[in-house]
């Protein structure tokens, strides 16, 4: 029992372990990558190796987003209301709100070298801005107290709406036309990176995937096990209660 | 249910039409946050070419005023929990609220539409007066739905006061940046075509019946915890 | 004036409200710690007990407005967490709060509570009459009222229903003498046409009189204490 | 009267830690209205230069919802009536919930101020600091005085979720302007220099002075119909 | 615990509280209607009478919390219109509400209102005590509390204060029968120490056992019931 119970106390795994070690070498990689083979970009200097942290961060906060979303309609549609799905939306949304953090201050730092600003008024920016606030949005609103379930059931649905402006942040370059980078990765324009800098900039993708991975079941346990920590306190609140009926 | 929503948007539209807030304190204040910012912007040009925008912020910001109170009615004596319990319809609830929010949000956009029209000595074409009615009802629809929604899940909270514009803000941005483009070019300015200005209805349109319908449905859940 | 329910009719169930070891958590505290209690039809049940004993919260449970995390709890067949809406059709619960509109006159509130649950306007113009609201009170909006008067005006919107159980957190309180009398015949009077009623309240000599079985919630549990086993 | 100024303060910073409000809801919430004024812009030219004037506009808008909540505490459930009746000195309760609200304040526009310096790369120099952090005081004392004199006097009425902010915002436009110059030169956008903005802190001063000591004087009145 | 303030002592007055054909209009309406009533040191003085009569209006006048239209009002010698500040400062007053911040802690809110009237903390430590506030509750913060454990805050509150002139308005609602006879005991004993107390309640057997004397507030006006004139 008592075993038991120390192992379920701690996060890891000797998957997470393995994960962990895996991704801390991919960071290794990518940073040698990122910062010394990687060659120089014709247009952006030396700079371009912000890119390597910036647009994996962006898009590991989308993608994040979106589990958050999925798992807040696991969560609605599944008759059990699994607050396994809750959980991991929570934790998804905390990682990805960490990731958008860091694309914004990595595409700011960019900004100041490129464009000679940290920040402009630009649809781009802007619009990536609201979704960062949004999302903090959302985490004071699973922060408001109730029970599990309240928690559970607002936030999902503030989770499935916030989830639609990913499109506006993606499509903002072209319905504004904006100083940003067009899509030219994940757009339909023609791929005219340099096969090693893309390759880079996969690896970066691969390395953050992995990265949040590792967090996510981190989190997602840790939030388990806070919730847990409620529910044993119920037995013991339960207990006591019944006694003082009991004496009275 | 619909019967719901008609009793609830009257009592909301009557309590509207005895406090007299819209008229005497909201449209005023809306006023006060476009003459605001052009004093902090304090140049003739810029402002004429940015009037569209002001009218869509000041309406945004009345909006977060005039849902708190909506709310205020209903929470501080326990009136939406006593619905609640009296097994009315969430759904309803939602409907008769939005119903009253638009019917009070018309109201202060027709004067600062107007307002604007007549200041900015805009010359708008009959195509353009249709555009720009229509772009009022979607928009409208669009912020009484959110502005319902949100209110009622901020209703219970505490800090409610705070925590309501922190979720209104970055979702209605979409409402603005539609509302004031349609307007830019119902009104013509910086030559911009009314032709223009229709594209931005279908954004506006998404995010009315988006919310509208969202709203209807997840009200009861969030209301009700 | 109390309208009996098809489901009560048929019979498909053995008590107006039948609690089960209920455990209901307030920010992890077990306001209702296993209670149990059942009640028939036509009874008046006092609920007392020390403060912070769980009456209030017993009260919201039986009207599916807390979420009642172990045991079941259903009210006239209907299980208060899955048929949450049918059982609110059939409850009226006064709380601590009069829910009340102060910008509205009290024969608006009243009819406006009525009319959300389709009372006609002729009940709606009983219920007032019978808790003393005619008169020059009728058209004051309540934000003049006194803290009797609203409760009052709180009570006459209950009244309007037609709920087939009553659940009442300490109607007495605020109500004059008069009042007091008045809440009570209509009650009565409610019990006598079928209704069920549940009140929790401290003031055990004006509603244990009323009262037909009195029950004592203690440490969120109810432990009986005349006329029968709880 | 110190000692009841220093008892209220306390009680509502002890409750703004406590509920972490200007931290998690009011700096997001300004940083957003900042954004969404610059998107009813969206011209860049326009908006470096009026980046100084987004900061002022924000923190004010900031000041309508947090003296709501600052005074929802009071009234919910008739606190500020309780502090009457015991006979508390109104001139401390005034004292307190303006050191209070000037504290919150302080903290909100310290991450504007700084956000906007890294932002647009002001360079500010020693004396420009010095310029920014006078202005920033100056503005929070007649913001706060403001707030708590007109937060007093709306509380008790009914509609003040709508009424505070028609009362405030017109006059809180001198610290709008005053403030908005001063750091405009601290900043040294448009070229402006640092010794142009002084002036600009007089009026705030005055401003200041103006409202602590009206609002230490009436509170009681006005609060105590 | 109650301090005899110097004016009290010097016996510059006649009545501790005076109060004489008092009209107080509320938006137009006249909640007292040429009230009249002496209280003298040490009573205890029960008002009822019908809701909306106007017992809380007169509470609140004596605390000048209510503009005095006509005739006048004076607590310990002290006009209640001009020198109200000084009235103040002698009198506790409980309403309708209880006047606590819900983010804060029960003790945290009786220290609060005890050091804003310069209570020590041995008199705050005192008052929880009595109304039955230590132990676990202390540390809750009160949106976390029962209707009657709030009721009891409140009072604790008003019971660490050391006023002359205790106005209650309702006191008992809301309190279990314990909490009840610990109030009651609480005021038996300020009012031995030289407090004067006035209950404004509906409960007419409890307060009515409590009260020294006992006055009906009808329609805007004081007549009295038993032990004397009004
Ligand atoms: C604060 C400033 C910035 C922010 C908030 C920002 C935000 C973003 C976001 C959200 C994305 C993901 C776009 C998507 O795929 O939907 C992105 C991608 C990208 N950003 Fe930035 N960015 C900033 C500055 C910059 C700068 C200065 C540059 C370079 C000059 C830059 C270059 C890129 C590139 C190349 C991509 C990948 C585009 C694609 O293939 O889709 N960003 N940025
Ligand atoms: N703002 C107001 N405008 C008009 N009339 C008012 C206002 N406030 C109170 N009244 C009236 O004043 C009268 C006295 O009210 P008060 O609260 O003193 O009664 P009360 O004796 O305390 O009643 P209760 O037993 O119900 O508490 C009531 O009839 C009420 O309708
Ligand atoms: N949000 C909450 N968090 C934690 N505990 C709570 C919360 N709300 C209520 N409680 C606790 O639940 C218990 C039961 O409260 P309830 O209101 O049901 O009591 P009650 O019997 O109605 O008391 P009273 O006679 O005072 O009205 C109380 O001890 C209270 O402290
Ligand atoms: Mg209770
Ligand atoms: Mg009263």
């Amino acid at each position: 029992m008592t075993t038991r119970v120390a192992r379920d106390r701690v996060t890891g795994t000797p998957f997470t372990r393995g994960l962990g070690i895996v991704t801390i070498a991919g960071i290794v990689w990518l940073v040698i990558f990122g910062l010394f083979v990687t060659p120089a970009d014709v247009n952006q200097g030396e700079t371009v190796r912000i890119m390597y942290a910036h647009v994996p961060g962006a898009w590991l906060a989308y993608l994040a987003f979106i589990v958050t979303a999925l798992s807040s309609a696991m969560y609605l549609w599944r008759r059990t209301r699994s607050l396994t799905w809750d959980r991991i939306a929570g934790a998804s949304a905390e990682i990805g709100v960490l990731f958008m953090g860091i694309s914004l201050v990595t595409g700011s730092l960019w900004g100041r070298l490129t464009w000679g600003t940290f920040w402009t008024w630009d649809a781009r920016l802007t619009t990536t801005a609201f979704l960062f606030v949004t999302y903090i949005g959302y985490l004071a609103v699973r922060n408001l107290g109730g029970t599990h379930h309240q928690r559970a059931r607002r936030s999902a649905v503030l989770a499935l709406l916030a989830v639609l402006e990913i499109p506006l942040v993606h499509f903002s370059v072209e319905i504004w036309n904006s100083l940003h980078q067009e899509a030219s990765v994940a757009g339909n324009t023609d791929v005219t990176m340099d096969g090693l800098m893309l390759f880079t900039l996969f690896l970066g993708v691969i390395v953050f995937t992995l990265m949040y991975v590792w967090m996510l079941l981190h989190r997602q346990r840790a939030l388990t096990l806070e919730d847990m920590l409620d529910d044993t306190g119920l037995d013991r609140a339960l207990a006591a209660r019944r006694t003082e009926a009991g004496v009275s | 249910m619909l019967r719901t929503a008609k009793t609830i948007a009257a009592k909301d539209l009557r309590i509207e039409l005895r406090s007299r807030v819209i008229a005497n304190q909201v449209i005023p204040f809306a006023a006060l946050v476009m003459i605001l910012f052009a004093f902090a912007l304090d140049s003739d040009a810029v402002l004429e070419r940015v009037a569209p925008g002001l009218v869509w912020l000041a309406t945004i910001f009345s909006v977060l005023f005039i849902v708190a109170r909506s709310f205020a009615l209903e929470t501080t004596d326990g009136a939406l929990e006593a619905l609640r319990a009296a097994g009315v319809d969430p759904m309803g609830i939602f409907l008769g609220k939005t119903l009253a929010l638009a019917t009070q949000l018309i109201a202060l956009e027709a004067v600062l539409v107007g307002a604007s029209v007549v200041l900015y000595r805009a010359d708008v074409s009959a195509s353009g007066g249709v555009l720009l009615v229509t772009t009022a009802i979607l928009a409208t629809v669009g912020l009484a739905s959110v502005g319902t929604l949100y209110g009622g899940l901020a209703a219970g909270a505490k800090g409610r006061e705070t925590l309501l514009p922190l979720l209104l803000l970055p979702v209605v941005a979409p409402v603005l940046i539609g509302a004031t483009r349609a307007t830019e070019s119902a009104f013509g300015t910086n030559g911009i075509d009314v032709s223009e200005g229709w594209p931005w209805l279908g954004l506006l349109a998404v995010f009315a019946v988006l919310f509208s319908v969202v709203g209807a449905v997840a009200f009861g859940p969030l209301v009700d915890d | 004036m109390t309208d009996v329910p098809a489901e009560l009719r048929s019979g498909r169930f053995d008590h107006v409200v039948d609690v089960r070891d209920v455990v209901v958590v307030l920010g992890a505290f077990p306001a209702l710690a296993g209670a149990s209690l059942t009640v028939d039809r036509g009874e008046i049940v006092l609920l007392s007990g020390p403060n912070g004993a769980g009456k209030t919260t017993l009260l919201r449970a039986c009207a599916g407005l807390v979420p009642i995390e172990r045991g079941r709890a259903s009210v006239l067949g209907l299980d208060v967490s899955t048929e949450r809406d049918a059982v609110r059709r059939h409850v009226g619960l006064i709380g601590h709060h009069n829910g009340l509109y102060s910008d509205l006159s009290v024969a608006e509130n009243v009819r406006f509570w009525g009319s959300t649950v389709g009372a006609s306007s002729a009940e709606i113009a009983t219920a007032m009459q019978r808790m003393g609201l005619d008169g020059r009170l009728s058209d004051l909006p309540v934000a003049r009222l006194s803290a009797g008067q609203r409760r009052r005006t709180a009570l006459a919107s209950l009244v309007a229903r037609r709920a087939s159980l009553w659940l009442l957190d300490e109607p007495h309180a605020g109500l004059d003498a008069e009042g007091r009398d008045e809440l009570d015949s209509v009650l009565r009077a409610a019990a006598a046409a079928g209704a069920t009623i549940m009140v929790a309240s401290h003031e055990l000599e004006r509603a244990g009189s009323l009262a037909t079985r009195h029950v004592r919630v203690v440490a969120g549990q109810v432990v009986p204490v005349s006329g029968g086993a709880a």
